[in-house]
């Protein structure tokens, strides 16, 4: 019995993965030794995040392949390695007063979000199904485990039943859609797939289509595209706020590297298959989104629908697939990032304990008790609908642009409709915060981690929106 | 050995056939746990259509894979059981018709 | 060098103005009225050193123009601000500077009791400024400046008494009517500027006969353009009714605008035209029917009206018509010497009867006076020369000019026109005489509360002086022994008008487009020579025509005051009469109720519903949808489940 | 970078007055004032400055901004937005004047106006399609504020159709200028939104060109506003405060037509000749429409929005005559709505702080009690019927001149709004102004006070000045015009007729030939 | 051979699978399930991969399935039918034959995609296919990053239990 050869593995190029791994476990070793006070916990996820992001910058001349072309650390993935990190700094940052607020007193908490940041820089990475796969079951797990951590809270619980049961049903149709891949290519990494596809010599093409289309459910369930995406209003409300942020900026970002990677960078020539599906599912979810915004009353479903509807946007830059639809959509999520953090950090400052003010009415008045939080939540808000000179609109002219450039004229047109429709329900949060008297007092507890989000999150969007030319030549450095 | 074999179709199609019966479950069952079982029958079904292929193409990809959606499945009980426990604390019952406070 | 003056004229009605509207309220009536009057005084007394500028001037050269600036311009369009001055401006300029002024200081006597006495003169004033531009601009801008200016002033001026409704109707409707006309003539400026490249007024009609050819569209639509412009201000048929109406502004007004000076304005400005309209044969003959049908229409409603105000509105309207006539047939300086001779005897009548109503205490029914000529002798004296030289006695001036156009008519080869001239002219004399002798003659049917008395020396004075011109205003145009016609002298150079070679222009032009020109030479014939006799006979048939209409009306006023009620009872045509043909009734009914419902529709049913509607609409829909969307958001997840199935199974369909 | 700093300037006092205490109302609104009236006098110097003699860009600046995608921050003005942009300046000084009275939340309100104005006057002076855009919607978010927030009772339903009413039009927009982006990188190799640059290169086939037209059409023609898109515009008007109304008619809507004079006209000369029939007709019905609905209006602030409507539409008429004439009165006749409508919106707002109600049948005999009132309320009202003399009629004039090249007919229709605005105008003024006093509340309104003469003096001033002599603003842009002119010259595209000529200086020179052939 | 056990086989795990929707308590549902896991065992055995099958055994028959019973039984669920608290009986009849025809519709369009596949070639196996041997080296050498994740996604979900079901509510 001859024994097997270990392989070389690359651990410079994991290097990110292993950091965040050590610290997720060093946050749940040190919380057996800490009482209740989880501060330094905190400290340890923020400093391995930053580590993180580091590592992550470890390598040059990219894009470097390891694990027989498994792994790869390109452009994309450490831009958003990046994201990643500012995405789950930013969710820990904001969770800390609202943990202590509600009670969430548990540091696997951290741990689960460092871990999760895991399985994103994971799958951004992947160039192999199965460790795709891997990488969204990882992320899955963990926004399970968060998104019902309120155990006393039945709203949490039942959000993570359905995120849950919903998931896992998405899991399967994914992985059977991987399976027919795998069938019909004879392999699981992407780069021979691609290869197979260009040499013409799939084995049997309905299959192969078969398992695109179920891909696109799989993936459309994680990024919450119509008609996909019933669980995430229900999710987000019932969600602890900060996990909501969380799950509506880095999982989503991460799930369309990967779809990326497989749908524009892997089968650009079975685009005929795929393309009009992509098309149908970004106007439906664009439409769907907006709409449903629309008759929102509550400010985290509203926030949902939103965020559908910017999956919308999103899908069109993988619909692009040219040079520009990587860059435009890694900008466009660390825009994303910016906006909803700083909103969310706004929904979370208004809220007291065991009583969230969720509702629309809770924001009523708001500009003229607190008219800098009123402002910046208009920023957001804005930027969210794409007004210059924010981010959002930087963000949207970018991926306009890349599908413009493809010729896909109407589908921008209806991109920009929608967005039309968007400002709609976000000026509705500004009527109510500048147009109607107020209701009741309001109890603002100016917790200093959450407005140091909302701070950064503002600087960020105005920043973005204003001098973006950084990021963008970050984001274009191909 | 000359045996005569089964055609790869044929496991397709029952792999296809559990496949579809797992979603049928998902959708008639009301009970959190049955539909978490009939999600369990859809994984099973892509198992069978893995090794099939994995038998077909003289690989052991599909075999990995397999291996790792049984530990994805192990996971995911695991954390799915968690979840109705500590619901079932808060709401004795696992009739998913039951879990509606949410909507629109 | 004293032609350089020019520009002062217009300039002080502005200053008066000005300082009336700025500081009336401070500085006392009197010193008010000596601004306003002084400087239409001062304007008077400068257009006369202007005249004898002109004067001293050699005949052909009789032009001057004097431009102060660049008004605008853009592109190869430029308007100017500059005045013309030739004969006959210079004309319009004595007769509206003069007459203007005689007004000025009779409504400082007529207005003396009213509060707001400053705003009256500033807007006097303005309104002379306004007429000063119209009358000497130099281009058709210009020119319109003041032909708006002076519809604006005469709406200020109507709605005087803003608190009156009927007033302020008025007003509003004078504004529009003008309006409507001024909408034409802006098109004609327009369309002239399209084929000249130019408004001025050498320009243009220096270049018309070789820019426009013979009766052909273009000139023809320009002229009636024109001419529509000129109904506007010179209500006539069929934008005529804003007249009478306006009559609810103070008598003063009344002379001075809606007699004497803006309402000539459109026969001034079609004179002024003449070089385009004598190529327009088409548009000559409209201007000529229209003209007579409007002097016999605004006739018979003369003579059933009883507002003493009114008989002369209608008077003026119908004399109006005479002038048109008159340029219609191509005899400009009859219209011109009628529109002088008129300006004379109707400025006197309406003070005259201004006179009246002030003695009367504002009382304007006819059937409420009578025998008034021995309370008010001066006013009684001066009313009736000026009667007498609107029906046409011999010697006054209204013989003359009146007799001038129906020889025209007549030597134009119209019978027709002829008729309906002399028609008007017994007409005239009717009613004129039914007037008189209703107010100042017979039984007094004074409210015995009422206390007639004679007007003051400062409303008196202006009597006397008009009713002198109006008597011996004749000789300007003494038409019996060639060159004893002054005025026609005067005015020749204006009027010179070459057609021959106009109409070989028009000839080779048409040549040019491919097309034919059609026999012109019966235009070219000479004309016959100035037959004495014939207008000596013609002059004596209308005497007698106008005697016979004062004649008639002393049977029906004075001799049997019963007559007249005997013979129209009961006939549907005089109730016709007596209600202006319900002129005004047919203009609501059809013009404007249809406006404002048609209005309220498009306001209510095309605007709120119909485009908001849509608008709003898409809103609902989307909402509608929202909200049907969101009955999918059941809560429930095996409904999200069969969701996504669903979703799958369309994909698979879209995939296929 | 004098540009910059002007257009930022009341961006800097805006950031300013958030230091001040709220409590402090007598500083807030004089510092405000003294950023409005510093920009205004220092903007006047650009005009000062001009350059009659050149279309060229002045007092241009230009920094990379996003060089990734050859954005620039690029401005400078030329002809056609000097005056705007000075008379956005102006309509901003006499707004905060206006708005003294203002109580509520007056702190937000200056700033809210401050920043406004540096949004318009951006869009004025942008020179890069991206930094316009840019402008064009930052503009929008206070105007927003200032309708819902100090608007009347249902300022939130205006406040939110004018936003999304203008964000559909300008988004189309948007994806018109990135298509026009990427044309230009694929024509000439060089990525850029450069505004003087795609002008001088971009050379579009017709088909493009007229989808293109389309889309900066809509964005433009809401904001104008155009028939059938002019419904946001009287619920916007009446329910803005005083001073957000004279800004909406003094400038916001000046952008679209400015938009139609930057963009559509050189852009795209070959559809704006296509289209010009449509536009002509579009703008007839605006004309005649707007005015018969003004007719009947009830309430005084939404008669004279609709009077916009009508106005705008002669604006719209002029610059689609394709000509110096049209656009030249279209520019002036810009300034001149301007005026009189921001007059005639001070006017209104000045009888609804005293009433507090704007139905004209609440209103009667007012010349009674407010001369000095009726006599300006007269004098912008007759301006705005384009009474010559006054300087409404210089741009009607020049506008129908310019149109009547092109089409008699249109000439003839157009024209015909003159006389519905008499109508709509007069009408109204004899209702409110006239007849008798009869309802009680008015007895004792009190006449005008200073301030309120301070605001509507100068306004007045400008009636006459550009009634009368109107050659110092018309003189600013004649050089850019001829230059636009030399590329959207409907000459270029008309279909030749073999013998005949339609246009009209061939026509002259026709007859001076035949006058020469004459002589010979 | 593999014929003659795959039929009966197969049918046996359909009917088991049907079992498993069709019955009224979890746990008849859940010992259905296992015996189809079992059968699926044996499917995979006839198709050599041997490792497989005895991890299907091992992990998916014992492990997971113990799983769900223990939970069944601690939660006192047996026999519990499912009463229509959500909607009339009617309307959930029509949802179930609703979604009884989606899931046919889908079956269909499987089963006819796999039939247009065509994989006829007959499969050729090596000598050494699916052995622990074979399988083991591919997972430590080619797969071996899959693997260490692997680890990861089991702490992960260790700890998500642990937080989720601890009684002890801090």
């Amino acid at each position: 019995m001859e024994p097997i050869s270990a392989p070389p593995i690359d651990l410079i190029s994991l290097a990110p993965v292993l950091v965040l791994a050590v610290f997720g476990m060093m946050v749940l070793i040190t919380d057996l030794f800490i009482g209740k006070d989880k501060s330094v916990l905190v400290f340890i996820s923020l400093t391995g995040l930053l580590m993180t992001t580091i590592s992550s910058l470890a390598k040059y001349n990219l894009p470097v392949y390891s694990f027989n072309g498994a792994y790869v650390v390109d452009h994309l993935s450490v831009f958003f390695t990046f994201i990643f990190c500012i995405s789950s700094a930013l969710a820990i940052l904001i969770s800390v007063d609202y943990n202590k607020r509600e009670g969430i007193n548990v540091g696997e908490y951290y741990s689960l979000i460092l871990f999760c940041t895991l399985g994103m820089v994971l799958l951004a990475s992947s160039t192999d199904m199965i460790m795709i796969f891997l990488g969204i079951e990882i992320i899955s797990i963990s926004l399970y485990i968060l998104a019902g951590i309120q155990r006393k809270n039945t709203k949490s619980n039942e959000a993570a039943l359905k995120y849950f049961l919903l998931g896992a049903f998405a899991t399967g149709f994914l992985l059977y859609g991987m399976t027919l891949i795998y069938g019909s290519t004879g392999t699981t990494k992407l780069a021979i797939i691609a290869k197979v596809i260009g040499e013409n010599k799939i084995l049997s093409e309905p299959l192969m289509l078969m398992g695109v289309v179920l891909l696109i459910i799989g993936f459309g369930f994680k990024v919450a595209a119509v008609p996909f995406h019933m669980w995430a209003p229900d999710v987000y409300q019932g969600a602890p706020t900060p996990v909501t942020a969380f799950m509506a900026v880095g999982p989503k970002a991460a799930s369309l590297a990967a779809f990326y990677r497989i749908m524009s960078e892997t089968m650009p020539e079975l685009s005929y298959s795929w393309e009009t599906l992509l098309c149908v599912v970004s106007v439906l979810s664009m439409f769907i989104g907006n709409l449903g915004a629309i008759m929102q009353s509550n400010i985290k479903r509203l926030l949902a629908f939103s965020s559908v509807s910017h999956v919308g946007y999103l899908l069109i830059a993988i619909i692009a697939k040219n040079s520009l639809s990587s860059s435009s959509l890694m900008f466009y999520m660390l825009a994303y990032a910016f906006m909803v953090f700083g909103t969310f950090g706004i929904v979370i400052l208004l809220g007291r304990k065991g009583e969230e003010n969720l509702e629309l009415e809770n924001y009523s008045g708001l500009a003229y008790k607190h008219p800098v939080i009123a402002l910046t939540m208009t920023i957001f808000l804005l930027s969210l609908g794409g007004l210059p000179p924010l981010a959002g609109f930087v963000a949207k002219f970018f991926i306009f642009s890349a599908a413009l450039k493809e010729g896909y004229v109407i589908l921008v047109i209806i991109a920009v409709l929608n967005s039309a429709i968007s400002f709609y329900y976000y000026l509705r949060v500004i009527v109510f915060m500048y147009m109607k008297e107020p209701i009741k007092e309001f109890h603002i507890s100016l917790t200093p981690m959450t407005l140091l989000v909302i701070a950064i999150s503002a600087f960020g969007t105005v920043q973005l929106g204003i001098f973006p030319d950084p990021i963008i030549a970050l984001a274009q450095a191909n | 050995m000359n045996i005569e074999t089964v055609p790869l179709t044929h496991y397709l199609f029952l792999s296809a056939t559990l496949f579809v019966i797992g979603v049928t479950g998902v959708l008639v069952k009301r009970n959190a746990i049955v539909v978490f079982m009939s999600i369990e029958i859809m994984l099973n079904a892509v198992n069978i259509s893995l090794i099939a292929f994995d038998r077909y193409l003289n690989l052991h990809d599909g075999q990995i894979f397999s291996f790792m959606v049984m530990c994805v499945a192990a996971a995911e009980v695991s954390v799915g059981l968690a979840i109705i426990i500590s619901l079932f604390r808060n709401k004795p019952t696992t009739n998913l018709d039951d879990f509606n406070i949410m909507k629109s | 060098m004293l032609l350089k003056l020019t520009a002062l004229i217009p300039l002080y009605p502005l200053i008066g103005c000005l300082i009336n509207g700025f500081f009336g309220l401070r500085i006392g009536k009197n010193t008010v009225g000596l601004v306003a009057a002084g400087s239409v005084g001062l304007s008077f007394l400068t257009t006369l050193i202007v005249f004898f500028g002109l004067v001293m001037t050699p005949a052909e050269e009789r032009v001057f123009e004097q431009v102060l600036f660049t008004w605008f311009a853009a592109g190869d369009f430029t308007a100017e601000f500059g005045f013309q001055v030739d004969p006959l401006s210079m004309t319009m300029m004595l007769f509206v500077t003069g007459v203007g002024f005689l007004i000025h200081v009779y409504s400082i006597g007529y207005m003396h009791e009213e509060y707001s006495f400053y705003r009256f003169f500033t807007y006097m004033n303005l309104f002379m400024f306004s007429m000063l531009l119209l009358i000497m601009g130099n281009n058709f801008l210009l020119m319109f400046i003041g032909w708006e200016g002076v519809g604006c002033c005469s709406y200020f001026l109507i709605g005087y008494y803003f608190e009156k409704k009927s007033a302020c109707d008025a007003g509003t409707k004078a504004f529009v009517m003008n309006r409507v006309g001024d909408f034409a003539f802006l098109l004609a400026v327009m369309y002239i500027f399209n084929i000249f490249g130019s408004i001025d007024f050498t320009t243009v009609f220096h270049a018309a006969p070789e820019k426009l050819i013979y009766n052909s569209e273009a000139v023809t639509t320009i002229t009636m353009l024109l001419f529509i412009g000129a109904c506007g201000k010179s209500a006539q048929i069929p934008l005529y009714t804003w007249l009478p109406d306006a009559m609810e502004g103070p008598t003063p007004v009344s002379a001075l605008i809606h007699a004497a000076t803006m309402v000539t304005a459109g026969v001034y400005m079609v004179v002024r035209c003449n070089a385009i309209f004598a190529l327009a044969p088409i548009t000559m003959s409209t201007v000529a029917f229209v003209g007579a049908g409007t002097a016999i229409f605004a006739a018979t409603i003369g003579m059933a009206q009883y507002d003493i105000k009114r008989v002369l509105a209608y008077s003026t309207v119908s004399q109006i018509g005479y002038m048109f006539m008159a340029v219609g047939v191509g005899a400009y300086t009859a219209a011109i010497f009628h529109m002088v001779t008129h300006a004379f005897f109707k400025a006197c009548l309406f003070l005259g009867s201004g006179s009246v109503i002030h003695g009367l205490h504002g009382e304007q029914d006819m059937r409420k006076m009578g025998a008034l000529k021995n309370h008010m002798p001066i006013t009684f004296v001066t009313f009736f020369i000026s009667t007498l030289a609107i029906a046409g006695i011999f010697p006054l001036s209204g013989f003359f000019s009146k007799d001038e156009i129906l020889y025209h008519a007549l030597m134009d080869g119209n019978v027709i026109l002829w008729g309906m001239g002399i028609t008007g002219a017994l007409l005239t004399a009717f009613y004129m005489f039914r007037l008189v002798f209703m107010t100042f003659f017979g039984e007094s049917r004074i409210d015995p509360h009422v206390h007639p008395h004679e007007s003051p020396k400062i409303m008196t004075m202006p009597l006397v002086i008009l009713a002198g011109l109006a008597f011996f205003g004749g000789i300007l145009g003494i038409p019996i022994f060639h060159g004893w016609h002054i005025l026609h002298n005067w005015l020749e150079p204006v009027f010179h008008f070459d057609l021959a070679s106009a109409l070989e222009h028009s000839a080779h032009m048409l040549h040019e487009q491919g097309k034919h020109a059609p026999s012109w030479s019966h235009l070219l014939a000479t004309e016959e020579g100035h037959n004495i006799w014939i207008e000596i006979a013609l002059m004596l048939l209308s005497l007698s025509i106008a005697v016979a209409g004062i004649f008639a009306a002393y049977m029906c006023y004075i001799k049997k005051p019963h007559l007249p009620d005997s013979l129209t009872k009961g006939q549907w045509g005089y109730d016709l009469v007596k209600n202006k043909y319900e002129v005004d009734e047919l203009y609501d009914d059809y013009i404007v109720k249809p406006t404002v419902e048609a209005s309220h529709l498009l306001w209510k049913e095309c605007d709120a519903k119909g485009i908001d509607g849509t608008v709003n609409g898409t809103a609902k829909i989307l909402g509608w949808i929202s909200k049907q969307a969101q009955s999918f958001q059941s809560g429930f997840v095996r409904n999200y489940a069969l969701f996504m199935v669903v979703g799958f199974i369309g994909l698979l369909i879209f995939s296929i | 970078m004098y540009l910059t700093f002007l257009t930022f300037l009341p961006l800097l006092g805006a950031i300013l007055l958030t230091l001040i205490p709220r409590d402090e109302v007598g500083a807030i609104k004089q510092t405000a004032l003294a950023f409005a009236v510093t920009d205004f006098v220092l903007s006047v110097f650009l005009w000062t400055n001009f350059d009659l003699t050149t279309h060229e860009m002045q007092f241009e600046y230009s920094v990379p901004w996003i060089t990734s995608w050859g954005i620039n921050y690029h401005v400078g003005l030329d002809g056609i937005s000097l005056l705007l942009y000075v008379m956005t300046t102006f309509l901003t000084m006499i707004s905060i004047i206006a708005s003294w009275g203002v109580t509520k939340y007056i702190r937000e309100y200056m700033i809210a106006f401050l920043a406004l104005s540096t949004g318009m006057l951006g869009v004025f002076i942008s020179l890069d399609m991206f930094l316009f855009y840019f402008f064009w919607e930052f503009q929008l978010v206070p105007m927003y504020i200032i309708i819902g927030v100090w608007g009347g009772p249902r300022r939130v339903y205006a406040a939110v159709k004018f936003f999304l009413y203008t964000a559909v039009g300008s988004l189309l927009m948007l994806v018109a200028i990135i298509w026009i982006y990427k044309a230009i990188e694929e024509q000439t190799g060089v990525a850029t939104t450069d505004l003087i640059f795609i002008t001088e290169n971009l050379e579009l086939p017709l088909a493009p060109q007229k989808w293109l037209f389309l889309a900066f059409f809509l964005a433009f023609a809401i904001k104008v506003p155009m028939f059938p898109f002019h419904t946001w515009l009287p619920d916007a008007h009446v329910q803005a405060p005083t001073a957000g109304s004279v800004i909406l008619a003094g400038v916001l809507l000046k952008m679209g037509t400015y938009g139609f004079l930057r963009f559509n006209l050189p852009l795209f000369p070959h559809a704006s000749y296509e289209f010009m029939p449509m536009i002509a007709w579009l703008s007839i019905i605006g004309i005649v429409y707007g005015a018969l609905v003004s007719l009947v209006q009830e309430d005084l602030k939404k008669l004279v929005a609709y009077s916009s409507v009508s106005h705008l539409g002669f604006v719209m008429i002029g610059i689609f005559a394709l000509n110096h004439y049209g656009i030249q009165g279209a520019l002036i006749q810009n300034i001149n709505h301007g005026i009189s409508t921001g007059a005639l919106f001070l006017l209104v707002g000045m009888i609804y702080d005293r009433r507090h109600t704007r139905e004209i049948k609440e209103f009667g005999g007012l010349a009674k009690v407010m001369p000095k009132y009726t006599v300006c309320f007269m004098i912008i009202a007759l301006s705005s019927i384009g009474l010559p003399g006054m300087n409404g009629f210089v741009g009607e004039f020049l506008i129908l001149l310019g149109v009547f090249q092109n089409s008699g007919m249109w000439a003839a229709c157009a024209t015909s709004g003159v006389i519905f605005a008499a109508c709509y105008i007069l009408w109204m003024f004899q209702r409110v102004m006239f007849q008798k006093l009869d309802n009680p509340k008015n007895e004792n309104l009190p006449d005008m006070n200073t301030r309120e003469l301070i605001t509507i003096i100068p306004l007045i001033v400008l009636v006459f000045w550009i009634g009368l002599y109107p050659k110092p603003f018309m003189k600013t842009f004649d050089a850019t015009v001829e230059h636009l002119l030399v590329k959207v010259n409907p000459d270029n595209f008309r279909p030749v007729k073999p013998g005949s000529s339609h246009s009209k200086h061939a026509k002259l020179i026709k007859i001076e030939d035949i006058a020469r052939l004459n002589h010979q | 051979m593999e014929l003659l056990i795959f039929y009966p086989l197969a049918g046996i795990c359909i009917l088991f699978a049907l079992g498993v929707v069709i019955n009224n308590s979890p746990i008849s549902s859940a010992i259905s399930l296992i015996a189809m896991m079992l059968c699926l065992a044996g499917v995979f055995i006839l198709q050599q991969a041997h490792f497989i099958a005895i991890l299907q055994i091992i992990i998916y028959a014992g492990a997971i399935m113990v799983l769900f019973m223990f939970v069944i039984m601690l939660l006192n669920l047996k026999g519990k039918g499912e009463d229509d608290k959500w909607q009339s009986r009617d309307r959930n009849v029509l949802l179930n034959v609703l979604s009884g025809l989606l899931a046919a519709g889908i079956l269909y369009k499987l089963i006819s995609i796999i039939n247009e596949a065509k994989f006829n070639s007959p499969a050729l196996t090596s000598e050494n296919f699916g052995t622990v041997r074979e399988v083991g080296t591919i997972l430590f050498t080619e797969f071996v990053l899959p693997f260490e994740v692997a680890s990861i996604l089991l702490l992960v979900a260790m700890i998500g239990a642990v937080v989720l079901a601890k009684s002890k509510v801090d």
